[in-house]
């Protein structure tokens, strides 16, 4: 390299590097260094979503379903506010996590020091709510979660954070209910969970509560994250032979588990895959050997629920699909929030929190709201939950998703047993 | 220990590699204070002896004995530090290394090492003079040495781990005529400061001139041993070097 | 490239320890005047990549062993300081050195199987060992919590996090310098360049190549053990997670490896390139985090600290006069 | 539980036909690592390509993921072009070339994966051809996945005949051993190393719409698969085909028979032992040289 070459190519590099910098300093100026607003125009609502990395598909959903209450009070002026005696506007302060704990605790850490928010809203999943949950606790702001499903969270005890979502413990009592409306009742399961927090509680509440009405466990198995092929493990699922097969897996593992059960020509008499069939894909991608399969969902845009379906009609309107739980549950916590605010009359944190523990059956779109306290299976005592959440048990039919369970909302008959493979 | 002595043994050493014999049992012995010229045709056994020595290949039959003491299968490094130093054929330096950190590094963890590093770089420094290291080019790059500069950078980091032997691998490979009897000097110099040094070499004209005594290899099997002018004349090398006719030294 | 660091005149070497002294000395006062969470909380967590990219350093930028499973150290230090604090109620401090020796243990141990393996070999094996760690905390339930992970007591210390973290960051940075100066870094320099000729001239590779490991994989752990407590809740997949490997590795590439100021600007660098990136585009960041790390290896492939270094040479030679060199 | 003779058969059916999907992506590793010398860790995103090359030539125009194998593999081949271009060529005769490489490819997956997962989402797609799996007495064998390993044994087979009978399989040879030489005897060894590795590329392209198939089609579901291809080049050998060959059955059946005799969460922990027992034991794999 001559020498007159490598000066060049060395000033180029070092003015990109110094772009970069400068970029980099004057980027961080320009977002964090903006005059903050003046004083009391409207109703901070701060929540950290993710974005990006591994929750970004729901994180997105639920982004459009707060994004959906904030215009809808925005256009009937707001919520009134006893305190400043009139109506203020809300609006909603969120940042991407990354799906990424430790982002997350800057973020809220950012939302309550920074942005001077009135209330917050929870992440999306167990781990970061885990994380980020102490933070609203530390600094007394009311934390409404709404994608935590964990027991641990509420277990925790915390005096400022409410657990919106039907807790995973409370899934097994639709799945017990589900065996129980059965006939013949079935006598044998096998159960396939995901090892990770969430689906680990749901598999463990739900094993314990079908072996305590009478049904027995002939396969149980945990699987880590990264399995890729589950041939193995379903050929000794299928030499149990169960009636009952039940996963609690995700969507992309649903997707093999259907096809390598078919594969060894496993059927038992029910399938019941936690997520996956959920996923609209699911039933375009199975067609005719869907039918049949089980699924959860805590919310369903069939529901008897005042406000379900003019949401479902402007959310498949604007977003061109049906709305899941990712995108009602924070609805309905806007919903919620609107009362709790009404009825406080005020923005202050404990006055707010008083009134989350006063307000009962409050009308939402995932039904009536009602926080208490509540004792799980496992026997750990759980504060502030939602005692009205359901996980509801869906049955595909017809190529559609249709509530099985609870039965009180159904509308449909269960097949049972399950038809089998079409060929 | 007394002059004449036997310094290093190599007592039936055998190396193979896979289905390749690569040494074949050989014997000869190093004895202190002389300089020895080991040769032979590419593909000889050479380097593998070296490599022998020091202990980068572990023999498959044999022994090495240095001062009556077995050495066989020791780790390099500690072979290093009982004494044995040696240059690459192909100049193994550190690269990203200046020259002068380079011969450090062998005054630290070689025989004579110490911790204070102030006193090794200067030990370093007159190495590099010693083996005639040009002054301006210590801090450069060993990367970018030309090969003679490498070549005497190699000595004086060998030098710099204070052996009593020296196995020098081809010094004189690849120099042209001038260099060439600058690096004999040199070697000569390392000599006559004491050290016993093994040197490989391929330019014949130059080991007859240098080495006291010669062992010659020929497919890993040592074929003769003996002063210059008789190697020169002998029937079997004439033959192994394939009619090449070695000169004596015509002094 | 970078020379080792003997060649810098004592005068030089005191003008700059004062002057990081001085730069230590504000990073310390920093929580006390910024009253902002999230300031506080985005440089901890700047300080902490800063740290494990130094940390990571020791090891393959100078003995050239690419280890791309070093966030098993992350792990071990998380896990550790998870167990002592929850079954066995530890102090958190305490803890995590207790989790930073339970990493340099493991190194040691670890070390004697994977450094005999070199090159891309060692690279994967090493992402391998990381990945069986994983494993284990997934299966050992009675100890790690398995899939449910380790629930710590709920504590949100974000100002006792930072300065953890920054004096970590300061000792990992005084010890890689330190090593440098001394033989040890002759000796991994040596190992880096040629190993069987480190080995030829008294360089006992195993032992130095073991020590590197150990010393790196303790400031790791610590890292990770602060983290643990910090979070208050660590499950497999976030104690060993892969990318953290990426951002140390990128980190220390970016800034140059080998280098003492490399992995520290690398790292504030990059982390805060990151920062600004997904603030502003939440949706793309990855895309230009992948198309940056392709960038910067593509253009300065030996790092900006090489570059800064030739930068200043050039100003001397243009008549810039400059004070030593940096 | 001791398994019957049926079950014991489907599960050696099962981990062969496993294996040979890891072979599939194992080959096309080596196809790259044997003339370049680099670990292309973007590999399972090129396979994540190639299976949503397929899923749209599928969803779009009906194309069985069989015939549209060959444009999955002509979109990967010009992938492949560019990183040897882009991010392989410059780098060549660097010191650590070989980390530096797997460095850059790291950061082309992460790039490829976010700007598929920014066009397409996360949403789950797949092609289900509603195939019954193949029957022989008690044991059924997936179509899907028998049809993959025939091509991967088709496709191993071609390149190591490509390798030892052709003029460019010697002229790839001689690259690989040395590049200075092969140019002294009239290769050009940058023609050479970009025909392999846009060969390996289009390799990639083809297991992508093969197991388009068999996996959902996400954007990370090359991630996994990648690492794990990785693993058993290196488990194998890097550059070794027989060594590719040896590795993804080897890891095939520790996968099946770990799983089923030690239970799911075990699994990943018999294979990757499996890597370093051999690597302590030879540290250059299986079949590698060096």
């Amino acid at each position: 390299m001559s020498y007159k070459k490598g000066v060049v190519k060395t000033t180029y590099i070092a003015i990109i590097i110094a772009i970069i910098v400068i970029a980099a300093i004057g980027g961080m100026a320009y977002m964090y260094m903006k005059p903050a607003p003046p004083a009391k125009e409207s109703i901070k609502v701060g929540i950290s979503l993710s974005l990006s990395g591994g929750f970004a598909a729901p994180g997105q959903r639920q982004l459009w379903g707060l994004t959906m209450w904030v215009e809808e009070v925005n256009e009937r002026g707001g919520i009134y506010v006893a305190e400043y005696g009139k109506k203020l506007k809300v609006s909603l302060i969120y940042y991407d996590d990354r799906s990424d704990s430790a982002t997350a605790t800057r973020l809220y850490e950012r939302l309550i020091t920074e942005d001077k928010v009135d209330i917050l809203l929870g992440p999306y999943g167990s781990g970061i709510t885990l994380a980020t949950a102490p933070i609203a606790e530390k600094y007394k702001v009311v934390m409404l979660s709404q994608m935590a499903a964990a027991d641990t969270i509420p277990a925790k005890g915390y005096d400022y954070v409410f657990t919106l979502l039907a807790v995973a413990s409370r899934f097994g009592l639709s799945r017990v209910e589900l065996l129980d409306s059965l006939s013949p009742k079935p006598k044998t399961f096998a159960l396939l969970t995901s090892n990770e927090l969430y689906p680990l509680t749901v598999a463990r509440a739900t094993k314990t509560l079908w072996e305590k009405a009478g049904y027995t466990s002939v396969f149980y198995e945990e699987y880590p994250k990264g399995v890729t092929d589950f041939s193995a493990i379903l050929l000794r699922a299928k030499a149990a032979d169960p009636e009952v097969f039940y996963a609690v897996c995700y969507p992309a593992d649903a997707f093999v588990i259907m096809r390598q059960m078919k594969d060894i020509k496993f059927a038992p008499k029910l399938i019941f895959l936690d997520d996956g069939p959920n996923d609209p894909k699911f039933v375009e991608v199975f067609g005719k050997e869907a039918e049949g399969v089980f699924t959860q969902m805590s919310w369903h845009w069939e529901l008897p629920f005042p406000g379900v379906k003019e949401f479902v009609e402007k959310f498949k309107a604007r977003y061109n699909e049906l709305p899941r739980h990712w995108s009602a549950y924070p609805y309905a916590a806007g919903q919620f929030i609107e009362k709790a605010i009404e009825k406080a009359g005020s923005l202050d944190s404990a006055k707010l929190r008083a009134a989350f523990l006063e307000l009962k059956d409050v009308p939402t779109i995932v039904g009536p709201v009602t926080f208490g306290d509540w004792t799980n299976p496992m026997g750990e005592k759980l504060k502030q939950i939602n005692l009205g959440a359901i996980n509801f048990g869906l049955q595909i039919q017809k190529g559609e998703m249709r509530v099985a369970i609870p039965r009180k909302y159904s509308s449909v008959d269960i097949i049972y047993p399950w038809p089998g493979w079409a060929s | 220990m007394a002059l004449g002595e036997v310094h290093l043994r190599i007592e039936n050493v055998t190396k193979r590699f896979g289905g390749l014999v690569a040494l074949k049992d050989v014997s000869f012995a190093l004895n202190k204070g002389e300089l020895l010229g080991l040769i032979g045709p590419n593909g000889s056994g050479k380097t593998t002896l070296i490599n022998v020595i020091t202990g980068i290949y572990r023999p498959d039959g044999g022994r090495v004995l240095l001062n009556g003491g077995e050495i066989t299968g020791l780790k390099p490094y500690k072979i290093c530090r009982m004494g044995i130093g040696r240059t690459y054929q192909i100049p193994r330096l550190f690269s990203a290394m200046t020259a002068l950190d380079n011969v450090v590094v062998g005054a630290i963890f070689g025989k004579g090492r110490k911790a204070d590093l102030g006193e090794m770089r200067r030990k370093a420094a007159e190495l590099l003079d010693f083996v005639d290291f040009p002054k301006l080019r210590r801090e450069e790059l060993a990367g970018k040495l030309t090969l003679m500069e490498s070549k005497k950078l190699e000595l004086a980091r060998a030098l710099a781990t204070d052996p009593e032997i020296l196995l020098a691998d081809e010094p004189l490979g690849g120099l042209n005529p001038v260099e060439i009897d600058e690096a004999v000097e040199l070697i000569r110099k390392i000599r006559d400061s004491g050290k016993t040094v093994l040197i490989i070499e391929h330019v014949m004209r130059a080991i007859m001139k240098l080495a006291e005594r010669i062992v010659v290899l020929s497919h890993g099997a040592k074929i003769a041993e003996g002063e210059p002018r008789e190697i020169a004349n002998d029937e079997k090398v004439i033959e192994a070097y394939l009619g090449e006719r070695i000169y004596a030294p015509s002094q | 490239m970078p020379k080792l660091g003997l060649a810098v005149g004592r005068e030089g070497a005191m003008k700059r320890s004062l002057m990081l002294i001085a730069l230590a000395l504000t990073l310390f006062l920093i929580p006390p005047i910024v009253e902002k969470g999230y300031y506080i909380n985005l440089l901890a967590i700047i300080f902490m990549y800063t740290a494990l990219a130094q940390s990571w350093n020791i090891i393959s930028g100078y003995s050239g062993y690419w280890s791309f499973g070093h966030y098993m150290f992350f792990g071990i230090g998380a896990y550790a300081v998870g167990i002592l604090v929850t079954k066995l109620s530890f102090d958190a401090y305490l803890a995590s050195v207790l989790g930073g020796l339970a990493s340099f243990l493991a190194a040691v141990f670890l070390g004697l199987i994977l450094l005999r393996i070199k090159g891309p070999y060692f690279a994967i094996s090493s992402l391998v060992m990381a990945e069986i760690l994983k494993v284990i905390a997934i299966n050992e339930e009675w100890l790690t919590g398995g899939g449910n992970g380790l629930i710590l007591p709920p504590r949100y210390a974000l100002r006792e996090f930072y300065y953890a973290i920054l004096l970590t960051l300061l000792a990992v940075t005084a010890i890689a310098y330190a090593i440098k100066r001394s033989s040890m870094g002759y000796a991994l320099f040596a190992i880096r360049d040629d190993e069987t000729a480190a080995e030829t001239y008294g360089i006992n590779s195993t032992k130095y190549k073991i020590l590197a490991f150990a010393i790196s994989a303790f400031f790791a752990g610590v890292a990770g053990g602060c983290f643990a407590w910090f979070v208050t809740y660590i499950d497999p997949y976030s104690a060993f997670d892969s990318t953290l490997a990426l951002m140390m590795i990128v980190s220390a590439v970016f800034g140059g490896i080998g280098t003492v100021m490399g992995p520290i600007i690398g790292g504030f660098v990059f982390t805060l390139l990151m920062e600004v990136l997904w603030v502003s585009f939440p949706y793309v960041y990855l895309i230009i985090l992948g198309a940056s790390l392709i960038l910067v290896m593509r253009f300065i492939p030996d790092g900006i600290v090489e570059r800064l270094v030739q930068i200043v040479q050039l100003m001397g030679k243009v008549g810039i006069k400059i004070p030593a060199r940096i | 539980m001791i398994p019957s003779a049926d079950t014991i058969l489907q599960l050696i059916v099962q981990a062969l036909l496993l294996g040979s999907i890891y072979v599939l992506m194992a080959v096309g590793l080596n196809v790259i690592y044997g003339v370049v010398k680099a670990i292309n860790w973007a590999h399972g995103a090129f396979v994540m390509l190639g299976a949503y090359a397929a899923y749209w030539l599928y969803e779009l125009y009906g194309i069985s993921p069989y015939a549209s194998a060959v444009f999955s593999a002509i979109a990967l081949a010009a992938i492949g072009a560019f990183t040897h271009e882009l991010l392989m060529k410059p780098f060549f005769g660097m010191r650590y070339f070989r980390a530096i490489t797997l460095v850059v490819t790291y950061g082309l997956a992460i790039l490829l994966i976010n700007i598929t997962r920014y066009m397409w989402t996360d949403v789950l797609r797949g092609v289900n051809l509603g195939v019954p799996p193949a029957t022989i007495g008690a044991i059924s064998i997936s179509r899907p996945f028998l049809y993959g390993g025939l091509v991967a044994i088709a496709l191993s087979i071609l390149f190591y005949l490509m390798l030892k009978r052709t003029q460019i399989g010697r002229a790839a040879r001689a690259v690989s051993e040395s590049r200075k030489h092969a140019m002294l005897v009239g290769i050009n060894p940058n023609v050479m190393s970009r025909f392999m590795v846009i060969s390996g590329a289009a390799m990639a392209g083809v297991t992508g719409s093969l197991i388009s198939t068999i996996f959902a089609v996400t954007p990370e579901m090359g991630s996994v698969l990648g690492i794990k291809a990785i693993t058993i080049v290196i488990l194998g050998g890097l550059g070794s085909y027989a060594g590719a060959l040896i590795g993804g059955l080897m890891i095939g059946f520790a996968e099946a028979s770990g799983t089923y005799f030690l239970g799911a969460r075990y699994q990943p922990l018999l294979y990757f032992l499996t890597l370093l027992i051999v690597l302590s034991i030879k540290p250059t794999g299986i079949a590698g040289e060096e």
